[in-house]
């Protein structure tokens, strides 16, 4: 990200880490639990909600001077929910075997919080530019963490990783299905929701540790060693 | 915030328990039951029940070290090993060995220390381990072993046993089969009616524990003994233990003397699957279940309730598990409503009024 | 099963271990010799300290006053024994913190040397007001451990209609025997100290409880209460803290006493034996409260007896006569082991609460090394006034004082139970002072910060007040100089 | 129609003049001033929920054929598993024949009966068919037979079967399901017609009876409603 000049550098790194839909904001956990069973399920459902926030983002940008903010709230679940079902008609028409894996699930985008969020917290008071930029990345964050997280459950669950990918990405994707563990037991567990709960868990857990980390790293650049030192004595 | 006080007030004497002390009297209230079940079920239930064990301390000194504690004396409490005990006891006698760790595991790590150790944990260790045990693995779960004892001729030998541990136990379906509970759940399914199914059942052999099931948990008159010498011995309540038992007794009455042919007699339900254990040691846990003894009242009715409808209508006829995991959740909720009255006030927290002369 | 419908006239309390039968056996002994010097603090009782009315090298008689009681609610001090006034004086008090409080230090001259007093032929012709007036100026204080003054608890008594007067017997704390041994020994002086307590605020009848592990004394106390048709002694189940005030009040009369109120409000008051004992002595001797039976025991002590020891007494003295090994005496505690407070060293005088003195052992005391809670609700079976301890210990830990005052830290009586019995080795009680002390110095800061505001506001209204006033003068000033120079200008126009 | 210089002229006017006036309206500084006013906000609601309406209604208008054929191709891909493409040369969706089935206790009143022909004779059928007594519900399966009654196929299509354990009558899971290829009723006895367990010729998976026995149960009933109306079904 050091090549990207503000806002759109700090943009990114709220989209991706600092401010991440599930880690920072702790939205959209209803859609996240329901179909990270396995990786390529989190990669469908994040794409397309990809896809949508940043439609999302780019259409409420470009009419928020039109929006009174007495009204906004119904306009914005009518664009959201409008986007959502068109996305929901093009993938059954054009995308049928991803549609019939994600399907039940693409419904769910309405419920998701985080695009309502966007557009309240960001979309809304922000140029257009900006308000793209911040959905792709907001989308993209959302994307890592369901991936992330499908593929922790998918391991853990059927000792498998990326199962299915050729169906969401065609057939030159193939190499992505990996088996992890050879002849492994399964771990039902993880594939239904509490399991989802637990992996969740292990990865906020992971990203606090990484921060901590940074936090230290930071610390020690800013703090001269030798008062440092002096502390510890 | 930890407070270090100078031990200046309150009681200098103490009644002569602790919490190892209480732990070690459950596990000897256990002996009975486990020594027969280890019995019953030779030498690769013992193997499980050593695996179960000594994983579930190795987890818990795990987790003590990632703290940053001190693990000695916490493990010598007594509680992760009775955690192990309580697992094994629940498992199939001859699931193989990694049923008993990941089981371990899933009872010390997520359903203890997660939640910050001894006492904080909001559901029942054993009970976890064992419901996501069922989900995650229904096949090792419900492949119930025949009563095999330790040196008959037709059980397995020392060498066997490894077999089975270690290298799981397809190749000896001819030695297992289903519990009664889940046999009777079957053959449901065939339209049979329960006086033909259950042609074959002994009340009294069930009754002692000469039965297809869990470990530790196939021997109502010893799981019975041991309870009764916990409530003696003051370590229990007798509050869950009677009301779950008289809940689930007379929820199968009713609907036996409604339904003879669809609803086990309650001597049956009383005989089977894990209620004497769940009754006894398992909702009886001091930290998942309520304080006062109208709440334990209201636990051990709200288990004995769930168990009777999960049995009867539910898809796992062994999910003893699952009602208490729902009824520990409603624990803090009991709590909240049933309290003893304050000394001088109502039971709303308010002064009484001063009788009028 | 029927108890399960009826109100339980019992709740909560544990089955402590006795120790009492070596003490118990021994008759009192009063053979204590008189020490040296004894440190009598000003407040031996609840309320206002007493006011010395001596000087310090006076000369005094045993018996003679001291300090007079101040305000309502005080008890007066009397000198122990003859001899000299050496210090009026800040010296450390028996508390487990020793920090000091004013004491008067009199240095006996072993000819222990009563002051003639006048006594009543017949009390029972003094008007109530009249016992309850000697019994004030004899310094009675109630000696169960409340010391409560008890010429006001008997004024309360003759205000609100009694009655029931209890007298508590109980004697739950394991150790002690005091009591038990006063009430084999004196009874009937015990008994005479009852009929003038009830004479003093006219009360109909009185209850006698004790007990039923003291068969000796009920029978003694039986005995001499048998011609006295209005008084009642029974027995009482062994159950820590059965002397609780309030328990034994809800167990002889059925009645609770609501939170916030005195017992005399519902026609219920209690005294303690040695109270009624100190009675008799005050109006039938003329001796004001000079000594109390101590119960010197625990592991270190040798010689474990009950010993009748004037007030200001030092443990060390009381040791030394005892035979206590302060080698092997890992807690030195006044009071019983459930409720006492355990004190730093033995440099510190006995006072009227003093009804015990322990020195345990190591192995007689709670282990100390605190254990994660395990929510065996144990101390919420043995709780007596219905509390949930660990619910109330677990917020003070995270220091959510306030909800621990929702769950009613307040009516805790720090009677040690829930300490007791809990597994874990928890020191709940310690918890629930530490929070009750908190919270009342954060209600002090904050009633001192809202005192200081309403200074502050006073301040600036009268600042503004006087500044106002100011430009109002000024007004005025102004206006008076206009018009003078109106009338100049007028005067110097018409010039 | 042909527009003369002049119109067109006057037409761009216009446009300008709209232009013009739609870029002054929607200067930020103009809206400001309007968001507040009530009829600008329910104009706006109204607006947005129109153009919504629209654009779905044309999407879902233009992409109808397209779903349509897409499960159409869905319920193809289901049949060519249960049925062999060498046996046929039509297209089988086309050529059905709906049978009452409702004695046979298969979920549905009528069951529509797709046809196979290859040069116009019918060399097999297959159809849909449901076990609803499942351990955790109804189980949805299609069945090919040949023209002989002897299955060519059987599949389940979707299920609410426990995981781990019932779940093995999906062909991912385990190729149980292919063991009734070539049976019929004619090479099985009724008694032969269960699992295992019950004396049966069929599998019973290790932890779980009911869904196999309510598999073979189901399929034994639907082979039932082909026997009773072969001449029927062959013969169209």
């Amino acid at each position: 990200m050091f090549f990207l000049a503000e806002p759109y550098r700090k943009i990114a790194t709220d989209g991706i880490w600092n401010n991440n839909i599930v880690f920072g904001q702790n939205l959209a956990l209803c859609p996240l639990l329901a179909v990270t069973g396995t990786a390529t399920n989190g990669l469908g459902m994040g794409l397309a909600t990809l896809v949508v926030i940043i439609a999302s983002n780019g259409l409420i940008s470009v009419t928020r001077y039109l929006i009174p903010s007495e009204i906004r709230i119904p306009i914005f679940v009518l664009l959201i929910a409008a986007l959502v079902t068109l996305v929901d008609i093009l993938m059954n028409a054009w995308a049928h075997e991803l549609y019939k894996v994600l399907g039940l699930f693409i419904a769910l985008i309405v419920t998701n919080c985080a695009l309502l969020g966007r557009a309240e917290a960001f979309a809304s008071k922000q140029p257009v530019k900006h308000a793209l930029w911040d959905g792709l990345m907001m989308g993209l964050g959302f994307t890592l963490v369901l991936v992330a997280l499908g593929a922790a459950r998918e391991i853990n669950a059927t000792g498998m990783l990326f199962a299915n990918a050729s169906l969401l990405l065609g057939e030159s994707f193939r190499f992505l299905e990996v088996t992890i563990i050879p002849n492994y037991k399964g771990f039902l567990l993880m594939a239904l929701p509490p399991g989802g709960f637990i992996m969740l868990a292990f990865l906020i857990v992971g990203k606090r540790l990484i921060d901590q980390k940074i936090a230290v790293k930071k610390v020690l650049l800013i703090v001269p060693s030798a008062t440092l030192a002096e502390e510890e004595a | 915030m930890m407070l270090q006080l100078k031990p200046s007030s309150g009681a200098h004497v103490g009644a002569n328990t602790s919490v190892s002390h209480i732990m070690w009297q459950v596990m000897l209230a256990l002996m009975p039951a486990t020594v027969f079940g280890l019995w019953c079920f030779g030498w690769p239930a013992i193997n499980l029940f050593v695996i179960t064990v000594l994983s579930a301390v190795f987890f818990e000194a795990w987790c003590l070290r990632l703290a940053g504690r001190i693990a000695k004396p916490i493990l010598l409490d007594g509680s992760a090993a009775l955690t192990g005990w309580l697992v094994a006891m629940t498992l199939p006698p001859w699931a193989p060995w990694w049923i008993g760790v990941v089981g371990s595991g899933l009872a010390i790590i997520l359903g203890k220390q997660v939640y910050g150790g001894l006492g904080q944990n909001l559901f029942n260790p054993a009970m976890l381990a064992r419901v996501a045990l069922l989900i995650s693995f229904p096949i090792e779960m419900t492949t119930w072993a025949n009563v095999s004892p330790l040196f008959f001729s037709h059980s397995p030998g020392l060498a066997e046993s490894w077999h089975i541990t270690f290298s799981g136990l397809y190749t000896i379906d001819a030695s297992t089969g289903a519990t009664t509970l889940g046999y009777i759940k079957t053959e449901f399914s065939q339209n049979r009616l329960l006086t033909d199914i259950l042609k074959d059942y002994s009340g009294f052999l069930n009754f002692i524990g000469w039965s297809r099931g869990s470990l530790g948990e196939t021997s109502t008159l010893l799981l019975g003994l041991g309870g009764l010498w916990l409530i003696r011995q003051g370590i229990i309540q007798w509050q869950i233990p009677v009301s779950l038992l008289l809940t689930v007794t007379l929820l199968a009455g009713f609907f036996h003397s409604l339904d003879s042919e669809h609803y086990a007699s309650p001597w049956l339900h009383l005989n089977s699957g894990a209620l004497m254990c769940v009754a006894f040691f398992i909702a009886t846990d001091y930290v998942t279940s309520p304080n006062t003894p109208t709440g334990q009242l209201v636990f051990g009715a709200g288990c004995g309730l769930l168990i009777f409808v999960i049995r009867s209508w539910g898809a796992y006829p062994e999910g003893a598990g699952f009602a208490v995991l729902l009824m520990n959740s409603a624990t803090p909720l009991i709590d909240y409503y049933i309290h003893p009255r304050i000394y001088g006030r109502d039971r709303k927290g308010k002064p009484l009024e001063i009788p009028k002369a | 099963m029927l108890s399960f419908f009826s109100k339980p006239r019992i709740q909560g309390g544990v089955h402590a271990e006795q120790h009492k039968a070596t003490t118990a056996a021994l008759a009192i002994a009063n053979n204590f010799p008189i020490p040296k010097k004894l440190y009598i603090p000003l407040q031996q009782h609840v309320g206002k300290p007493a006011e010395p009315v001596i000087k310090v090298g006076e000369k005094v008689l045993k018996g003679q006053l001291l300090a007079y009681s101040q305000g309502l609610i005080s008890a007066p001090v009397h000198a122990p024994s003859s001899g000299i006034i050496l210090d009026v004086n800040d010296y450390p008090a028996p508390h487990p913190s020793a920090l000091p409080i004013r004491m008067i230090v009199l240095e006996t001259d072993d000819k222990d040397q009563w002051l003639t007093t006048q006594i009543a032929d017949d009390p029972f012709r003094l008007n109530p007001e009249e016992i309850t007036l000697r019994v004030g100026a004899a310094g009675i204080v109630g000696l169960g451990g409340a010391t409560f003054p008890t010429a006001v608890k008997l004024n309360m008594g003759r205000e609100n209609h009694i009655d029931t007067l209890i007298i508590n017997g109980a004697e739950c704390e394991p150790y002690l025997s005091c009591d038990d041994r006063l009430m084999q020994e004196r009874a009937a002086m015990i008994i005479d100290g009852v009929r003038l307590m009830l004479h003093g605020m006219s009360g109909e009848h009185a209850v006698v409880a004790i007990e039923d592990n003291k068969p000796q004394a009920f029978v003694a106390m039986q005995t001499a209460a048998a011609p006295f048709p209005q008084l009642k002694v029974m027995q009482i189940p062994t159950r820590y803290p059965m002397g609780w005030d309030r328990q034994l009040i809800r167990y002889v009369t059925g009645r609770e006493v609501p939170v916030g109120c005195r017992s005399s409000e519902i026609g219920v008051t209690i005294h303690n034996v040695g109270t009624a004992y100190a009675v008799h002595k005050a109006i039938r001797l003329g001796q004001p409260l000079l000594s109390r039976v101590i119960t010197v025991a625990g592991g270190a002590v040798l010689r474990p007896m009950n010993v009748e020891v004037p007030f200001g007494t030092l443990i060390s003295e009381l040791f030394d006569f005892c035979e206590a090994d302060l080698g092997k005496t890992a807690r030195i505690i006044m009071g019983g082991p459930m409720m006492g407070d355990s004190l730093p060293h033995s440099g510190l005088p006995t006072v009227k609460a003093t009804s015990g003195i322990l020195a345990l052992t190591q192995n007689e005391l709670k282990n100390s090394d605190e254990q994660a809670c395990i929510r065996c609700a144990s101390c919420i079976s043995v709780c007596p006034a219905g509390l949930r301890p660990l619910d109330m210990a677990n917020n003070i830990r995270i220091n959510q004082l306030d909800a621990a005052v929702d769950l009613g830290l307040k009516d805790c009586i720090s009677c040690g139970c829930c300490s007791y019995i809990c597994p874990s080795n928890i020191p709940l009680v310690q918890y629930f002072k530490y929070a009750s002390g908190e919270v009342a110095a954060r209600q002090q800061a904050q009633h001192k910060s809202e005192q200081t505001k309403r200074l502050i506001d006073a301040r600036n209204a009268r600042m503004e007040r006087i500044a106002q006033l100011q430009r109002e003068e000024e007004q005025i000033r102004l206006a008076a100089k206009a018009e003078r120079e109106r009338l100049k200008a007028e005067q110097e126009a018409l010039a | 129609m042909k527009l003369d210089p002049e119109t067109i002229a006057r037409l761009k006017e216009k446009i300008a003049v709209y232009r013009e006036f739609l870029k002054n309206w929607l200067e930020p500084s103009n809206l400001a001033r309007l968001r507040p006013t009530l009829e600008f906000q329910t104009g706006i609601l109204a607006g947005f929920a129109l153009v919504a309406s629209v654009l779905l209604g044309v999407t879902n208008c233009s992409t109808e054929g397209t779903v349509q054929r897409r499960l159409a191709e869905d319920l193809k891909k289901s049949l060519e598993e249960v049925v062999p493409p060498a046996f046929y040369d039509n297209d089988l969706l086309q050529d059905t024949l709906t049978i009452p089935s409702a004695e046979y206790n298969i979920g549905a009143n009528e069951t529509t009966v797709y046809i196979a022909l290859k040069s116009g004779k019918v060399t097999a059928v297959c159809y849909k068919f449901i076990a609803p007594d499942g351990y955790s519900g109804a189980i949805n399966m299609i069945m090919g037979l040949d023209r002989d009654g002897n299955i060519l196929g059987v599949r389940v299509l979707s299920h609410k079967e426990t995981p781990g354990l019932g779940d093995k009558i999906e062909v991912a899971k385990s190729n149980w399901i292919l063991s009734f290829v070539g049976r019929s009723l004619d090479n099985l006895t009724p008694a032969q017609w269960a699992v295992k367990k019950d004396g049966g010729d069929f599998d019973q998976f290790a932890g779980a009876t009911i869904t196999p026995r309510k598999s073979v149960q189901a399929i034994y009933r639907a082979l039932q409603l082909f026997k009773d109306h072969q001449p029927q079904l062959i013969n169209p």
